[in-house]
């Protein structure tokens, strides 16, 4: 039972943390929110026999990405979100609206469920099934890393190269280069 | 060959024009006389075809077919029938007119204009001699481009309005029938495994009733807004007053025939059980437009829109004819288009010359013009006459015929359609009344020149040729009627229409019509 | 070509190699010299197209991810042309407008690269991964101007869409893999096909998720607010490359996905396609007609001509698989070409692309208003243009495959699109130039080759298609 | 042979047409003349060669060369040339040349193209009378009968500068087409009941059948549409209205055309077809009725008006009507020698009061003339002859013919027709008299100042004026016309004697000669009735009465107009609403008017162009551009441009894919 | 034994979140984040699957997810970044010129 309750800890505390991020105005603080719910999330992971994804998923999830993050976030140095009321004489402009997308977003979440609750041979434990060994080895993930996904390993190098160099032409000063 | 050279020498000759420098118009003379002159050749084109044409055959002749895209059965494949062959000489005899008609009316622009003059031509003979509906429908499609530009550049005011107009309406006709043509190719594929376009395999298509309903219908709408039958016709007016005079005439004098040509090439052989059952109701619209278009012609003050209405009636009589399904009704039907090409054509023609030298065409802003233009008057009354369709002149043939074979098929339409009779009388000699009787009204009309010798050579072809079809109608009747006569048999041998057998027959009648009901049986 | 593991990627990897080569060449290059980085990425280009063509009818097969079947083939031809004519126009806008030269080739040939990725590819990771590759590429070209605000805004709203939308099409992969096991579309296939009909609601909601990313991508409607905005603040050249290359890739691998690996589940995706393509034809066209900037009336056309793909899509016979390569290609030439004559109008400083920008256009410029007429022309399905055929032929497919509604629609919605098309046409060629505009820009050199060169194609296209007909035709014979 | 006669006018056609405008008056008024005059040699030679034929082979043929045919419908141009057919080409012919003659000194005052044109109208018109009545079928017919009424249309309106008379000239030609219009559809009928619109062939199939008594049939329905036609040309009721207007014309085309050939093409079309007619006794009736009100209508009407030409015309008309009369009560021949006699008194009346006008510089109304007769001598005596023949004096050439018209009629027991055509006879004495008073004799009214409305052409009364001078005494006819006026006299006079009955003692050579026209090809030509004791009492009994009525109505007029004029102001105040109901020829005009014209033409307008046409059909087409317009500029307000509303719209149609997948 | 369908829910809870997130909030970096917390719910949903399919598959393709997510998010802070140059805001509505 303790992992019953730790997946509840750990889902709740996600679910709540993500809450958070969208749940107020400072983006600093939703930052840290986000990394705390990554961190709830990494939990999990390792619940779900995933160990190592865990740990990249506070290594370069927390600790790379939501630093950039940060560091934008301190660039700009925008702690408040711009309240300012920008044109609203459209009717699709209205505040309204956009709290119909927040019940958009739940009828999809209700959807979802909805679909998961009635979908068969889902109600079973989820670690029944093949070799808790196997599926969280570091060595069987790099071979199959590098032997059945080597192109896509190759193709993201490129996606990193077309990133780095759309955000050095994007985020480069005027009058910089060229 | 030939038949590929009657469009094709139109077309190479726009495409020489393209090559002319004239970026300041000072070679305006010389494309004149070269886009005259490409036009001549084809029309001798067209002549020579017409010279080694066959009249006593029913089929198709010059056919010329080669492969074109394969993958879809679609070949590039021509020919022409006695009723083609007619359109495509009217279309070679009109298209020098309207040049030279440009020669004193368009002075910007001259290469561009002759250049899609020509390239209408081409696309225009193209849909008459296509057998292969994928080639018909490009050429039927391609053939809105140059008119549009035609009558949104040199038009008159309105003419972006009209221009538009003129093409949405009739695409939008006109795409319904592609879908209808893909259904075809397709129901051939699902019979015999292949897709085709070729006309005369379609032919021998055997389609369910409920199917050629709405094919027939597809087809039908694309032609009736073409013709135009009422109440397809409102664009008609639109652009016919907003084109250039060139562009009048051929819209008048050959773009409205393809609207029928269609009727008797496609919609109704194609279609036959599905035609049987709707001409009725062709023709209850036909004769509407008659009596209506007539009717809407006599209250216009604008004589351009006026002759434009009065197609709109003229193209009923052509319709009624095609729905009767009978001899004298689709000859009638033929060489009434043939006359409405003349008569018509030659009208906005002459009225492009009054508006040319008075900038107006409202019929309140003439009046008594005989006196100044005693030679032009008696020109356009001969026109006139040609329109309401006096006797010996070519109007009288063809609705006559018409009337002839609607009356056959069901009298109380002739008897209706024969109001028009008396209405174009009316709305056409009251124009002429207002514009060329009584005494001279303005004062800018008093010194207007009378017709000029290039005018001339413009308006005596028709005048000559309105004679002509009116006094020697079987130099056009004959070379038709194998044709038509094959046309009839197929609408009749798939229906059963009484043959309404004459009580008394002369002794060659007599045979004609044992051989005709011979081979309505042998089907 | 000698058979070796890795022929499938060939094409890509003489286009990624172009693309380092260019951002190697800027890297050396010296301030203010001029380098014909443009040229290099036409040679790698060059060296893709000429790989395909080798490569074609051996259905060359690659990691088990990459497939060189002349389908992929035919696209990446498609896209080979498209890149090559949008560098060609390029080379006049990013010396005229300061752009950064190198990073701009480069980022074009990456994209070419995800794309060409994203049309071979077998596997839904793969293609995830190149359809962000491309995406990310274009997000920057779209938003390369930095000096103009709406450049930048377009970039971001494209941008913050794109990955919105990709979360989706990622969840949709996950449902896929979840009930399938794998992410490669043949074991998909196999695995679906062996299911038997009982509806799972997850493998529906995977269908669903993936139609949105794709959706998305091709802006079909209610997918396509995106478009307008993005295709009327990026630099014209680049619109007229995303409104083809990213269309054609994305239209690409919807067709590989749903007809391999989702065919069995047709009954299920057709209806929802068909709403979609009905609702994407006819807005796209109807707003098109309300339109006054020429980048944004074309952006609806390119929407409206989304939705005809999807028709071919919905037939899903022969016929329509051949058809949409057909039309892709045939669409390709031609917006690329009608957004080159947009872009070789603007200047630095003034887009030049509202509509009375073209007032008149045809006494100053008649050839570049004849050019343009030709693609307007083509677009709406005049003939004797490429647009013709394609739409005949997509046409074709829809009646052959019973959808006369949709061939219906199609054919009336095309009618209105017309209309809008005419109205530039009437501007150049029916209204006196605004006295108030300068007079139109000279063009000529390499802008004005790659523009004959497209009308040659469209007419090409549209008198003597037999061959590329034939081209298509074989390319889907080799695969589902 | 044949076909010579008809083109020798159609040469002089051209010939004035094409160069008329270099050719001086001489040379084109000579030319018109003696083509005509050709015309009537050729005519004359080959009525002669007819005559010399057997009686039952009188006919000759000629086919010129197919014209239409297309199918079973085959259609030569072929003229016949038969007893029927040799009296009018000879009337049209040798009538025409004397007024062809006439006119070249009437229209004298015109310039030269003017007057070209006027001779080219005129041998027009008789090329194509020549072709309706040498025509072997309804076609050919039908061409020249559409022909004469162009010509007709032409020369009304050949003062085109003057509005009245150029509206006259349309309405001829508007109100002939409603009779074309049955014609037409009579010929359809014809043809789709019978196969052929030969006369010969029809008459041979028509005599196969019954007679369609007390049945109304595809005979009678086809003869009654070919009568409807002939109304129009014709001028009977309800389609009379044009004649009287087309006076505006040269009176010279008056007298030939509305007068002596053209407005009897519907009498002879009815006598070509009189085997078919005979075979229809119910449209008969109807013609014998519609003739007998038409003379009576006319002739009242002709009592009061005021204008020489449109006296002379509603006489005309009222002629006409006894023509139908005769030609209803199955009385052929008798119909087509009132027709024959009838030109020459008519035309002549008609030239005559041509003279008149010319002396008088354009003046038509009686009112402004009286006391003629001492100035205009010629004119005078031989108007006076056409008088006395058209009232039906004895001896001259109306009275035979009147006198065997009605007499046919009392003898087929219509005694009311009979009654109507007596009354008739009776007016028609007393209004020509009238004419004859007022004009000639009296006291001189011609320098009173014209009325208002007389609106003339002022180029001719210019020229008028500087010929003559102003205030000149008036001349008489110049040499041609007198010539003219005279051989017309004679003719008035003499014409009558080729159909002087039996009772008299003649042979009724006439009638005689036509007989093989009326019946069918190849039947029994009816042998000639040869009359009874008992009838020939009748006849010379009618006779006595014939000549009663042509004295009482003389007697009238002397005793109203010349004697005792008071007597005519006071009947016209004693009956006003008659008066002025006749005055205005019975409102018919008017009627006509108000209940189709005006509603036709404000309807098309009001109605069907703006109402239906532009705002209807057009609106609607405009409309379907409205709607796609008027929904893209709500559609494009979707797109906000804010971006969270885009990802909205994302959403929705996520939940949209999904609720239809899971919920479907 | 938490059952797969769990997790799943958790995930598609934390996908919703996600979307809310891109509709109502009215700041780019709150956006972006919200787009990251989308992707990590994409993540859960991987690993729950792999682990019950019992292969490494899904924990891979989490990492390609990783990659992806990263380039986005340096792609989109660089928009971002631009955006704030024009405009001095990082509202989404304040960008609303292309429109209609």
């Amino acid at each position: 039972m303790p992992e019953t309750l730790i997946f509840y800890a750990l889902s709740g505390f996600a679910i709540g943390a993500s809450a958070m991020v969208i749940g107020q105005r400072n983006p600093m603080y939703s930052v840290m929110m986000l990394i705390a719910s990554f961190g709830a999330l990494a939990g999990l992971y390792v619940q779900l026999d995933a160990p190592f994804v865990a740990v990249a998923q506070i290594i370069i999830y927390a600790g790379a990405i939501m630093v950039l993050f940060l560091f934008v976030v301190m660039l700009l140095n925008a702690p408040k979100e711009d309240g300012s009321e920008w044109d609203r004489s459209h009717p699709l402009r209205q505040p309204a609206v956009v709290r119909l997308g927040g019940l958009l977003a739940s009828l999809l979440v209700v959807q979802l469920g909805w679909a998961l609750l009635s979908a068969r041979g889902l109600g079973g434990g989820v670690a029944a099934f093949g070799d808790a060994e196997t599926v969280s080895s570091v060595r069987v993930l790099g071979r199959v890393l590098f032997s059945e996904y080597v192109f896509a390993f190759e193709a993201t190098s490129i996606l990193i190269l077309v990133a780095m160099v759309g955000a050095v032409v994007l985020a480069r000063r005027e009058g910089e280069g060229s | 060959m030939l038949l590929t050279l009657s469009w094709l020498v139109p077309l190479v000759g726009a495409l020489l024009l393209l090559l002319v420098g004239n970026a300041d118009g000072r070679r305006d003379g010389m494309i004149r006389w070269l886009a005259l002159g490409v036009s001549l050749i084809a029309f001798a084109v067209t002549l020579g075809v017409w010279a080694a044409f066959d009249p006593a055959s029913a089929e198709f002749q010059f056919v010329e077919r080669h492969s074109w895209i394969p993958q879809f059965g679609i070949d590039y494949f021509v020919g022409i029938d006695g009723i083609s062959l007619l359109l495509v000489v009217l279309t070679g005899f009109l298209t020098p007119i309207a040049l030279l008609s440009s020669w004193g009316s368009i002075e910007r622009k001259v290469k561009e204009f002759s250049i899609f003059i020509l390239a209408l031509e081409a696309a225009m003979v193209g849909v008459f001699i296509s057998l292969d509906l994928f080639l018909f429908y490009v050429f039927w499609d391609a053939m809105l481009i140059p008119m549009y530009f035609l009558i949104g550049i040199w038009g008159y005011d309105r003419r972006v309005y009209a221009a538009i107009k003129f093409m949405l309406y009739t695409m939008a006709g006109s795409v319904l029938m592609l879908v209808a043509i893909l259904g075809m190719a397709y129901l051939h594929s699902a019979a015999t495994g292949s897709y085709t376009f070729d006309l005369l395999k379609l032919y021998s298509l055997d389609i369910a009733p409920q199917t050629q309903m709405w094919f027939f219908l597809a087809f039908t709408l694309a032609f009736a807004i073409k013709v135009p039958l009422f109440p397809f016709h409102t664009w008609l007016p639109d652009a016919h007053v907003q084109a250039p005079t060139a562009g009048s005439v051929i819209l008048a004098g050959v773009l409205l025939k393809m609207g029928t040509y269609g009727l008797l090439r496609f919609s109704f052989p194609l279609f036959p059980e599905a035609a049987a059952y709707f001409a009725p109701w062709l023709a209850l619209l036909a004769v509407i437009g008659i009596i209506y278009g007539a009717l809407v012609a006599m209250v216009q003050p604008d004589m351009k829109k006026l002759v434009a209405y009065s197609s709109v009636s003229h193209l009923g009589f052509v319709v009624l004819g095609i729905c009767a399904m009978n001899t004298q009704g689709m000859q009638g039907a033929v060489y009434q288009m043939l006359a409405h090409g003349v008569s018509t054509g030659g009208l906005f023609l002459m009225v492009g010359m009054l508006s040319d030298r008075r900038h107006t065409r409202l019929i309140a802003e003439f009046g008594g013009l005989k006196t100044v233009m005693p030679q032009f008057t008696a020109a356009f009354l001969i026109m006139t006459l040609a329109s309401i369709g006096l006797p010996g002149l070519n109007g009288f043939v063809g609705e006559f015929l018409i009337m002839l074979g609607a009356f056959r098929w069901a009298p109380a339409f002739a008897v209706a359609a024969g109001l028009g009779v008396i209405l174009s009388a009316v709305y056409m000699l009251w124009m002429f009344q207002r514009v060329f009787y009584g005494p001279v009204t303005h004062e800018a009309n008093e010194t207007l020149t009378d017709l000029q010798p290039r005018e001339w050579a413009g308006v005596l072809p028709l005048c000559a040729m309105a004679l002509v079809m009116g006094v020697f109608p079987t130099i056009f009747l004959k070379p038709m009627e194998a044709s038509v006569d094959a046309l009839v048999l197929r609408m009749q041998a798939t229906q059963t229409v009484q043959v309404e057998i004459p009580v008394d027959r002369r002794p060659d009648d007599e045979r004609r019509l044992t051989t005709v009901t011979e081979r309505v049986a042998r089907r | 070509m000698m058979d070796t593991p890795f022929n499938a990627v060939v094409p890509m990897l003489c286009v990624v190699f172009a693309a380092l080569a260019v951002m190697m060449a800027e890297a050396f290059r010296g301030r203010d010299e001029q380098m014909a980085l443009g040229g290099l990425g036409i040679v790698g280009l060059v060296g893709a197209a000429v790989s395909s063509m080798l490569l074609w009818n051996r259905n060359a097969s690659s990691f088990g991810v990459i497939v060189a079947d002349n389908f992929g083939l035919f696209v990446t031809m498609t896209l080979v042309i498209v890149g090559v004519l949008t560098i060609m126009f390029s080379s006049v806008v990013v010396r005229r407008d300061g752009l950064p030269a190198g990073e701009y080739y480069a980022l074009v040939l990456f994209a070419v690269v995800g794309m060409i990725m994203m049309a071979t590819a077998n596997d839904l990771l793969v293609i995830f991964i190149a359809l962000e590759i491309l995406s990310l590429a274009v997000y920057v070209l779209t938003g390369i101007r930095r000096d103009d605000p709406r450049a930048t805004e377009a970039a971001f709203k494209y941008f913050l869409l794109g990955a919105f939308s990709s979360a989706f099409f990622l969840y949709g992969i996950a449902f896929t893999y979840g009930v399938s096991g794998s992410t490669r579309l043949d074991r998909i296939g196999a695995f679906l096909a062996a299911q038997s009909m009982s509806d799972s609601p997850l493998i529906l909601v995977a269908i669903g998720m993936l139609l949105v990313g794709f959706a998305f991508k091709i802006s079909a409607v209610p997918f396509h607010m995106w478009t307008p905005d993005a295709y009327e603040g990026a630099p014209a050249v680049v619109t007229g490359f995303m409104s083809t290359g990213v269309k054609a890739a994305a239209f690409a691998a919807f067709t590989r996905v749903f007809l391999s690996a989702f065919e069995p589940f047709s009954v299920d995706w057709a209806p929802m396609i068909w709403i979609l393509a009905v609702a994407t034809m006819i807005l796209g066209t109807v707003v098109g007609v309300a339109q006054t900037n020429v980048k944004r009336m074309l952006a609806y056309s390119s929407i409206a001509h989304g939705g005809y793909l999807l028709v071919g899509l919905i037939a899903a016979n022969d016929v329509g698989k051949a058809a949409i390569l057909f039309y892709l290609l045939a669409y390709a030439v031609t917006n690329v070409a009608a957004f080159g004559v947009i872009a070789l109008l603007g200047t630095r400083d003034a887009a030049n692309d509202e509509l009375r920008d073209f007032s008149g256009l045809w006494h100053g410029r008649p050839a570049l208003a004849a050019l343009m007429t030709v693609c307007l022309l083509s677009l709406g399905g005049l003939p004797p243009t490429a647009g013709f055929i394609g739409k005949w032929y997509i046409f074709s497919a829809a009646v052959s495959a019973g959808y006369y509604g949709l061939a219906i629609i199609g054919v009336l919605t095309s009618v209105v699109s017309v209309f809008f098309y005419l109205r530039v046409v009437v501007m150049m060629y029916m209204e006196e130039r605004d006295p108030g505009l300068a007079a139109p820009a000279h063009v000529g050199g390499v802008g004005m080759v790659a523009l004959v060169a497209s009308i040659v194609v469209i007419f090409y296209l549209g008198v003597l298609p037999t061959r590329v007909l034939d081209l298509a035709a074989e390319s889907i014979s080799t695969i589902f | 042979m044949l076909a010579l006669i008809p083109l020798f006018p159609l040469l002089g056609f051209l010939v004035n047409a094409l160069f008329g405008r270099r050719l001086s008056k001489t040379v084109s008024g000579g030319v018109a003349s003696a083509v005509m005059v050709a015309s009537f040699a050729v005519s004359a030679f080959t009525v002669w060669g007819l005559a010399g034929l057997p009686v039952e082979e009188r006919a000759i043929d000629q086919t010129v060369y197919t014209w239409i045919a297309s199918g079973d419908f085959v259609l030569d141009l072929a003229l016949r040339l038969d007893p029927l057919s040799a009296v009018m080409i000879l009337v049209i012919t040798g009538i025409g040349s004397l007024i062809h003659i006439y006119s070249t000194a009437y229209m004298h005052d015109e310039v030269d193209s003017e007057f070209a044109r006027y001779f080219s109208y005129l041998n027009l018109f008789a090329a194509f009378m020549l072709v309706l009545v040498l025509g072997a079928n309804f076609l050919v017919m039908f061409v020249g009968w559409e022909g004469v009424g162009l010509c007709s249309y032409l020369l009304i309106g050949f003062w085109f500068k003057k509005p009245s008379a150029i509206d006259a000239g349309k309405k001829a030609f508007v109100v002939n087409r409603i009779g074309d219009y049955a014609f037409i559809l009579g010929m359809l009928l014809l043809f789709a009941r019978f196969g052929t619109l030969d006369f010969q062939q029809l008459a041979a199939v028509v005599a196969g059948i019954p007679p369609e008594v007390g049945v109304f049939g595809v005979l009678s329905i086809a003869s009654l549409l070919l009568f409807v036609g002939a109304t129009g040309k014709s001028a009977q009721i309800p389609l009379y209205v044009w004649l009287p207007d087309a006076m505006e014309g040269p009176t010279p085309v008056s007298a030939l055309i509305h007068a002596a050939t053209m407005v009897t093409a519907g009498v002879y079309m009815i006598g070509r077809n009189a085997v078919l007619f005979s075979h229809a006794p119910e449209t008969l009736m109807i013609v014998a009725v519609v003739g007998a009100l038409t003379a009576l209508m006319a002739a009242t009407i002709g009592l009061v008006q005021n204008d020489m030409k449109r006296v002379l015309a509603y006489s005309t008309v009222s002629q006409l009507g006894l023509m139908f009369l005769a030609m209803g009560v199955g009385a052929f021949g008798a119909g087509i020698f009132h027709l024959y006699t009838h030109a020459f008194f008519k035309a002549l009346l008609f030239l005559g009061s041509g003279a008149v006008i010319h002396a008088l510089h354009g003046e038509q109304d009686i009112r402004n003339m009286g006391g003629l007769k001492k100035d205009l001598p010629i004119t005078y005596w031989t108007f006076l002859i056409g008088a006395l023949a058209i009232a039906g004096v004895p001896l001259l050439s109306g009275f035979f013919s009147k006198d065997e018209l009605l007499f046919e009629a009392f003898r087929e027991g219509h005694t009311v027709l009979w009654l109507m055509g007596a009354v008739a006879s009776l007016m028609t004495a007393a209004y020509m008299f009238r004419l004859v008073f007022l004009t000639f004799h009296g006291e001189r009214r011609h320098d009173a100042p014209a009325p208002v409305h007389q609106l003339e052409d002022e180029s001719a009364a210019q020229a008028h004026d500087d010929s003559h001078g102003a205030g000149a005494r008036p001349h008489d006819a110049p040499p041609a016309m007198a010539f003219v006026l005279i051989v017309l006299a004679l003719g008035s006079v003499l014409a009558g004697y080729v159909g002087v009955p039996h009772a008299l003692g003649g042979h009724n050579q006439l009638a005689a000669w036509l007989a093989p026209s009326f019946a069918a090809p190849g039947g029994v030509a009816e042998g000639l009735h040869v009359l009874s004791e008992g009838e020939a009492a009748l006849e010379f009994t009618l006779m006595g009465v014939s000549t009663a009525i042509a004295l009482g109505g003389i007697a009238i007029a002397v005793l109203i107009w010349l004697r005792r004029p008071q007597i005519a102001a006071s009947m016209a105040e004693r009956y006003p609403v008659v008066h002025r109901w006749l005055l205005n020829k019975y409102y018919v005009d008017e009627a006509y008017d108000a209940t189709v014209v005006q509603p036709i033409r404000v309807g098309s307008e009001r109605a069907l162009w703006r109402g239906f046409d532009v705002r209807v059909i057009d609106g609607a087409v405009n409309g379907v551009g409205a709607i796609v317009a008027g929904s893209a500029n709500i559609l494009r307000l979707l797109q906000t441009g804010m971006v969270r509303t885009y990802a909205g719209s994302m959403l929705i149609g996520v939940v949209f894919i999904l609720g239809y997948y899971l919920w479907r | 034994m938490i059952p797969l369908s769990h997790y799943l829910i958790v995930s598609a809870i934390l996908f919703g979140i996600g979307t809310t997130g891109v509709l109502v909030r009215r700041n780019l970096i709150t956006i972006l984040l919200s787009i990251e917390i989308m992707l990590n719910a994409v993540n859960l949903t991987f690993i729950a699957f792999g682990r019950q399919l019992g292969s490494v598959d899904g924990q891979i393709i989490v990492f390609f997810v990783m990659t992806v997510a990263a380039a986005e998010a340096a792609v989109g802070l660089a928009i971002v970044i631009g955006l704030f140059r024009h405009r001095e805001s990082l509202n989404p509505d304040a960008f609303a010129s292309l429109k209609w």
